[in-house]
């Protein structure tokens, strides 16, 4: 069994990698390391960027060994510069 | 009081707004586009926002100033999209019964919004090219 | 720039007139007349200055900051006279690149002001009695 | 010989002694501190307040043991209350 995942990109992240948003289909019972280790190997060129980078997991910064639920919306947010 | 713009901020209005019979201190700072990164010319800034974990975020900092200080109004405004130099990006606006406290309490919202809010700045300079800037990593 | 007025103080000016390309924050400090002062209720203050070792004292405040923090512009205003509830008494606006400078040298301002600047105010009560404030003794 | 001073005097202090400006007329090489005893002695009603407050000579504190100089211009300077 299986779930997806929309997943928010933002900044340095998306413009690299062309792509805002994406849907990401990981087995049951992964965790916010599974995905960031499905994005790594998908995005070589940004490997370093998201390396940098918090995942939060509905609007809210995450662990690596958070699991993941069913509809969770997940976001890579790359070190933030606002102010 | 927080809010996300794409507007020019009306920080003379934000000031007014957290003004107080009952508050002897007011305590506004402004974040403003600057000519110059580094030794790096800027001629304009590009800001993007995750808009509901920011307005998450923006919520949790007002409810954290509000618990720490004895706050009378507090207001933030971040505006996104492009700004020039010298435009303001960011304003922030604390009304306190004594000083010492409006002073702490801006500075650790704007301090606060700054690590954790999640928006992201693009540096253009005059000859096209553009980077986006890293602050800390959120944790 | 400082100065002292009988007139209200127009923040907002005082406010535009410190950004700079080259700064990237502003802090802005005001003071206001609060309706209580612990328990005794103010209607109005009146504000009395000794106006030569003021100026002489703020602008030794002026250059000091300037000494300790790369201020792009610094103002101060202090109002004298008789002000109600709400009315801005002092303002203090900074300028410099980078926000730490601007805090620290805002309150720094302001901190100083109130301790070394020889100016008083009496609270007056909305029975008609009225008492002058003591802060600190400078030295 | 003798010397005189104006003196400023400032908030309570003015207000209780109903005096804003007096002329002080001190021996030659009098200090700060005797013209605190003169006014003190002069105006028994504010001796605490004058004890609480700082002396001001020509716009700058002073302390007690300033020597006078012809044409010094002296000020009273309760604790201030600005801001």
């Amino acid at each position: 069994m299986s779930n997806s995942f929309v997943v928010h990109l933002f900044a340095a992240v998306a413009e690299r990698m062309r792509v805002r948003v994406l849907e990401l289909t990981l087995p049951a019972g992964s965790t916010v390391a599974d995905a960031r280790a499905w994005l790594t190997r998908f995005t070589p060129d940004v490997v370093d960027l998201i390396d940098r980078s918090a995942v939060a997991v509905n609007h809210e910064y995450a662990a690596d060994d958070r699991v993941l639920n069913p509809g969770d919306e997940l976001a890579v947010i790359p070190p933030v510069s606002g102010g | 009081m927080f809010a996300l713009t794409h507007d020019p901020i009306d920080h003379h209005a934000l000031t007014e707004s957290v003004r107080r019979d009952g508050c002897g201190a007011v305590v506004l700072f402004l974040g403003t586009v600057r000519d110059l990164s580094g030794d790096q010319v800027t001629v304009f800034l590009d800001y993007e926002a995750y808009p509901p974990m920011a307005e998450k975020k923006l919520a949790e900092i007002e409810a954290e100033v509000r618990r720490r200080w004895p706050v009378g109004e507090i207001a933030m405004v971040h505006r996104l999209g492009r700004m020039g130099v010298g435009e303001v990006s960011v304003a922030v606006a604390v009304s306190t019964p004594h000083r010492a406290d409006a002073f702490d309490a801006c500075r650790y919202a704007i301090d606060t919004l700054k690590e954790l809010v999640p928006i992201w700045k693009k540096e253009n300079a005059p000859d096209g090219r553009s980077e986006w800037v890293e602050g800390g990593t959120p944790s």
